[in-house]
């Protein structure tokens, strides 16, 4: 549904955006019948010379059924989301798919420091890559992130993969996401974190094999040859 | 409450109500007369609502046009950005919508509409306000101290709100916090005032279910304020610790814990958010109503149901934490208690929509804003089930999606039903009667801008754009929204400016406007049967008025006007009335 | 005194009685903390701390003889704080959960507990960040010192995001700070600065030399000798 | 300032000012509630806080029990001798209370001082800013307590407002209660 809006550039967006088209169309129906409603009532019923208000307790039958019967289909409506809620929760939050690469992302104030694993594909290891602006990652590639704070809390958003969470100082939190498109899209901190929270601009570089394998060439630090 | 002795205690009414009358400035500052107490709470709120209303003013314009100066205000730095978003949030939630929908409303209209003379601790009713002013003050210089004003959000999250090296606003961010402990120890004098005086001084034979619908929104608003805010106020002794003592309650380096506070906030922030609904519910259904000329389309389901929004209210906090660092388990919980507690909500908006069934609706100026109330509220809750599933919240939450429900939530109730309650008592609060031509101007002047605000901002959400950014120049994928972000800013202004109007319609109203009977509206509830302004005690202490029936008595089959105050005695034996 | 009060408070139970049974209630929980054994002394603690609250709140508050609705007021607000123990122990009490794990818990454990296991082995490691615990990341935590330092790289990585890539202070975040960043190109910059003065303000931060505390410190990236380079690296920048 | 005529009203039966003191127990409850099981949280998720604890007096917390216990019994005899329009004795039984928080007040303010010259100040450690921060805001109530008993008492002594020694009553009884737990979480769970 919003593809019109935001591409979807990693493997769980779609699932996402199939939510969000779920509860508007259930969400947006009730809405329609209710301002209808609304509306009409307030036409039907308007004040005309010789009109008299009626006088109902809310007790009689025919007027109680109007509201008994929403209310239950509302309550339906409301199971069908909540399973497609949890049902995409646990895809994108709580099932860790197995990891080709691991990167360690930390907030700091004002920016994203990122340490991706060299060559040898292993993080913590001498060849590793730090760099503050960018993280290059390689498309269709399960990619877990390591995130981290140094001080305040921080949150780790790419909207084109609809990845968001937030960095807490003191925990390490695991997520993951999978590129599905290649391209520059923007990495933004989603967490209010003090006066420069406007300028923590970072870009999530998606490579094709080729081109990740060549930037890490070119970047692996010197003595790690 | 619910099972009040039936023979309510018919202690003789002893303790008279004559005492020396303060006059002249003294009568307005010092004074423990509800009504009195609630006009300053009424002005306070609505001057800082203007407040609140030039803060969102100038940061909008810096929005609009980045980097230039904006008038009236001048360069606004990032810095300055966070100040002035944070102080918009606190003033219009802590100063703007609780002081003038639960103090001033409730100050006012619990003791007239359940025939008391005066609420039942004069004094602690005077202190609270004047501790709220206090607080007003506090947090108003809080803005010009060296440093500037707090720029964490409304919602101060520490590390960034406990340590001054981070949030770079050392006394900004204490004056901040003790505003706002100011203000709830106001709120909590107050409230325990509005619940004693809702549960034992009511009229002789005003039974549970005769109450009117008001009083029992702001007492069940001001039961669930004093049960949320208990944990915060802990949160906040250790947060102003934290902030000048040094300790780490929230410093993880030091055994502390920032998510502790997120919890404890939003443990208090969302039942707040229900605290603030119920007032303008019950402002909006006495207009309803009223103008309806209709009885409320069950009156126990409506009494039901905002008592389960007020205990499920309790149950759905962590819906604001879903990826902020919570155990993801622990999500799944909250979403279905979010979604479950949107039911009673939706049974809510259906019976007051069912009310206007079989009406005889008059579309005066005070109607119209609580119809609008109706409309524009539906669009607030219907866009917050994206936000309570927690799937779509992944990729909604901190953008500014949120901030248009939650617009499209606190607008109605802040602005729309205050305004409905305002136009609807206007004649029993200063006993002259508003313009209608002009309020219907000042009406359509504000809702239609206000659409044009907000719904461009669900636009910019959807689109990825999160919240609480000075300037989006410096993020490639949102440069190309700016057209959308000018026409919210350009409806925002037109919407200010046509306050204007109402401003002169209520001062021409003062100066010269025609004198308001007892009635106007013919409403049957007890504030209409005293004089409009009510003199000080509101009734003679030998005829405080009885209550023979329901506040809803409209159309009445047995009657021939299409009203029936509560307090006239039936003529004959009353026939057995229907059931409530 | 209205005569509401009189009729409702017949009931005085023998507060002499409850008061010696309070006293030896204490008693009995101050000895409990010599059982040595934990669990004795956490039953005897808290399970003497309920008994003793009941026959105060009973007997002293007159709840025994007050109507129900007193009795609810109180409930209510009882079974919210364990509805808020339910809801927020997961994320405080516990140190590690599905997806996540609390570093600075794990390592003030281990801090605080040196008896039980060996103590940290040296110097804390040069871990590029203090909270990383030892627990939880066993590899010898990999600071940039591994990979040969060059100054000029991690100057364009980090300080160019405010000092600009040739440090005339006209970054990407230069535009959102006031005061402005230093322009190491100015020649007056240099007048009044030591090298020492630079150091610390690159280790730690703007503030601790006076400047604008928007410059972080930066000392959990860069050690002592890195910063140093830093310093030769900026002299090279000046008058270009 | 004569008292409204609402004031003297009482739908549920129960007088006003007692309803209101119970809707204050409430929400001391809930903000008491909320500190100690902040406490409870963190001191079971930071086991290594059991060290700074063993430098609490286990005994001076014990006679500080001690003395609230008696304080709360001075009180609730008051409240008998009120209940009985005996305004003199029930005076004299609620200085004897006064007494009692002073006592309370002094004996903590000894062991703060011994601490904190230890060096267990409340920057010290977690443990000792919720050591610090609870056992505090229980002073400032029981301080607040004895202004109001204060008050009360000399009311009482000439016969007038009996009814709030019971009103003061209630709460002290409330901040005694908040001890008892408080008690054994500082000072005995080591």
């Amino acid at each position: 549904m919003l593809h019109g809006l935001i591409p979807e550039a990693s493997s769980f967006a779609g699932n996402i955006d199939w939510l969000i088209f779920l509860v508007l169309v259930l969400v947006g129906f009730w809405f329609i019948v209710a301002e209808g409603v609304f509306f009409w009532l307030i036409f039907r019923f308007r004040s005309r010379p010789g009109h008299k208000g009626q006088y109902l307790t809310g007790h009689e039958k025919h007027v109680e059924r109007w509201i008994k019967i929403p209310h239950a289909l509302v309550l339906i409506c409301d199971v069908i989301i909540i399973i497609g809620a949890v049902h995409v929760w646990y895809i994108v939050k709580m099932h860790l798919p197995p990891a080709d690469y691991t990167v360690r992302v930390t907030g700091q104030q004002w920016d994203w420091v990122f340490q991706q694993p060299g060559a040898d594909g292993k993080l913590d290891t001498k060849d590793d890559i730090y760099t503050t602006d960018s993280l290059h990652v390689e498309v269709n590639k399960t990619y877990h992130f390591l995130l981290e704070s140094r001080d305040v809390i921080h949150d780790f958003s790419v909207p084109v993969f609809r990845l968001k969470q937030d960095a807490v100082p003191g925990r390490t939190i695991t997520g993951w996401f999978r590129p599905t498109e290649t391209g520059t899209f923007d990495i933004q901190c989603a967490k209010l974190c003090g006066i420069g929270h406007g300028v923590m601009v970072g870009s999530m570089v998606v490579e094709t094999p080729a081109q990740h394998a060549a930037w890490v060439a070119k970047n692996t630090p010197t003595s790690a040859q | 409450m619910a099972q009040a002795s039936a023979a309510t205690v018919h202690a003789h009414e002893h303790g008279s109500h004559e005492h020396k009358e303060l006059h002249g400035v003294l009568k307005y500052l010092w004074s423990t007369d509800h009504k009195v107490i609630a006009m300053q709470y009424l002005f306070t709120g609505m001057f800082m609502a203007m407040v609140g209303g030039f803060l969102a003013y100038v940061f909008r314009m810096q929005l609009a046009f980045p980097g230039k100066s904006v008038p009236l205000f001048g360069y606004v730095s990032p810095g300055r950005y966070n100040a002035l978003i944070t102080a918009h949030g606190s003033i219009m939630i802590f100063w703007v919508a609780m002081p003038v929908l639960i103090a001033a409303f409730g100050n006012f209209l619990i003791p007239l509409m359940i025939g008391a003379d005066d609420m039942v601790f004069p004094r602690l009713n005077r202190l609270s306000y004047q501790v709220f002013l206090l607080s007003v003050i506090v947090i108003l210089s809080s803005l010009f101290v060296k440093g500037g004003g707090f720029g964490g959000a409304w919602t101060a999250y520490p590390p960034l709100s406990a340590n001054a090296k981070y949030n770079l606003t050392p006394l900004g961010s204490s004056m901040w916090l003790m505003a706002v402990a100011l203000e709830f120890v106001a709120f909590l004098l107050g409230g325990i005032n509005f619940i004693t005086t809702l549960m034992n001084a009511r009229a002789p034979g005003m039974k549970a279910y005769d109450i009117p619908m008001l009083p029992w929104m702001v007492v069940l608003a001001s039961i669930m304020f004093m049960l949320s805010v208990g944990p915060l106020i802990a949160g906040a002794i250790m947060l102003f610790f934290d902030q000048n003592l040094g300790t780490g309650f929230y410093d993880p380096a030091r055994g502390g814990d920032p998510i502790l506070w997120q919890h404890l906030f939003w443990f208090f922030g969302h039942p707040e958010v229900y605290v603030v609904l119920l007032p303008a519910v019950g402002i909006v259904l006495e207009v309803i109503a009223t103008f309806a000329r209709k009885k409320l389309f069950g009156y126990k389901t409506l009494l039901y149901t905002a008592a389960a929004t007020a205990v499920l209210s309790f149950f759905v906090w962590a819906h604001h934490q879903f990826i902020a660092g919570i155990d993801p388990r622990m999500a799944n919980i909250f979403t279905v208690t979010t979604l479950i507690i949107s039911i009673p909500i939706a049974e809510m908006c259906f019976v007051i929509i069912a009310t206007l069934y079989g009406g005889n609706i008059r579309l005066s100026t005070p109607m119209l804003w609580a119809l609008a109330f109706m409309g524009e509220f539906l669009i607030g809750g219907v866009t917050g089930i994206f936000l309570g599933a927690s799937g779509a919240d992944i990729y909604l939450h901190e953008t500014y999606f949120v901030l248009a429900h939650f617009h499209y939530t606190f607008f109605p109730i802040a602005i729309i039903g205050t305004f409905a309650g305002f136009t609807y008592w206007f004649p029993k609060m200063f006993g002259k009667m508003l313009n209608d031509t002009l309020g219907k101007i000042h009406f359509w002047g504000t809702i239609i801008p206000f659409n044009f605000i907000f719904i461009p901002l669900f636009i910019l959400g959807l689109e990825g754009q999160q919240r609480r950014i000075y300037d989006f120049q410096n993020f490639p994928e949102l440069q190309h929204l700016q057209p959308i972000r000018i026409l919210a800013t350009i409806s925002l202004v037109v919407m200010l400016l046509f306050q204007f109007v109402f401003f002169f319609n209520v001062i021409r109203t003062w100066i010269k406007g025609p004198k308001a009977p007892k009635n106007p509206w013919h409403s049957n509830t007890l504030e209409w049967t005293v004089e409009s302004p009510p003199p000080h005690g509101n009734w003679p202490p030998d005829q405080m008025p009885k209550v023979y029936r329901g506040p809803y008595e409209y159309n009445h089959p047995d009657r021939e006007d299409d009203y029936w105050p509560q307090n006239i005695p039936p003529e004959r034996e009353p026939t057995p009335s229907p059931a409530r | 005194m209205s005569e509401q009060d009189r009729d409702t408070h017949q009931h005085h139970p023998d507060y002499w009685k409850i008061y010696v049974a309070l006293v030896i209630l204490l008693a009995i929980s101050v000895v409990g903390t010599f059982s040595g054994i934990l669990w004795i002394t956490f039953i005897m603690a808290f399970g003497v701390a309920l008994v003793k609250a009941t026959l105060v709140a009973e007997n002293f508050m007159h709840l025994k003889w007050e109507k129900v609705i007193a009795k609810w007021v109180l409930g209510i607000a009882l079974i919210l704080m364990v509805l808020f123990f339910a809801g927020v122990s997961p994320d405080i009490m516990k140190d590690r959960g599905l997806q996540w794990v609390n570093n600075a818990d794990l390592a003030a454990t281990a801090r605080g507990i040196p008896d039980e296991e060996e103590p940290e082995k040296g110097a804390p490691a040069s871990a590029p960040d203090s909270t990383k615990a030892a627990a939880a990341t066993q590899t010898a935590a990999a600071a940039p010192a591994a990979a040969p330092f060059s100054p000029e790289t991690t100057f364009k990585t980090v300080c160019a995001a405010c000092h600009g890539p040739e440090g005339e202070g006209n970054g990407p975040g230069a535009a959102a700070l006031n005061p402005k960043p230093a322009n190491f190109t100015d020649p007056a910059f240099w007048t009044d600065k030591t090298d020492s003065v630079l150091e610390k303000a690159i280790r730690q931060g703007g503030a601790s030399v006076g400047k604008s505390s928007a410059m972080p410190a930066w000392g959990s990236i860069l050690t002592e000798a890195q910063a140093k380079q830093m310093v030769a690296y900026l002299h090279t920048l000046k008058g270009k | 300032m004569q008292t409204p005529i609402a004031t003297t009203r009482s739908a549920t039966g129960i007088p006003t000012g007692r309803l209101a003191i119970w809707w204050v127990v409430a929400s001391e409850i809930v903000i008491f509630g909320g500190l100690l099981l902040s406490y409870v949280m963190h001191r079971i998720g930071h086991p290594e806080w059991a060290i700074a604890q063993a430098h609490t007096h286990t005994f001076v917390g014990a006679f500080n029990t001690f003395v609230l216990l008696t304080a709360s019994f001075t009180a609730v005899k008051g409240h008998e001798a009120a209940e009985k329009g005996d305004g003199k004795k029930a005076a004299k039984f609620l200085y004897l209370t006064m007494g009692g928080a002073c006592l309370f007040i002094l004996v903590k303010s000894l062991e703060w001082t011994s601490e904190i010259l230890e060096g267990y100040t409340i920057q010290a450690n977690g443990f000792w800013a919720f050591y610090y921060t609870a056992a505090g805001l229980h002073a400032l109530h029981v301080i607040a307590g004895a202004i109001v008993i204060f008050f009360v008492a000399r009311d009482a002594a000439k016969g007038r407002n009996l009814q709030r020694v019971e009103y003061v009553g209630i709460y002290w009884h409330f901040v005694d209660i908040i001890w008892i737990f408080l008690f054994p979480l500082l000072y005995i769970a080591k």
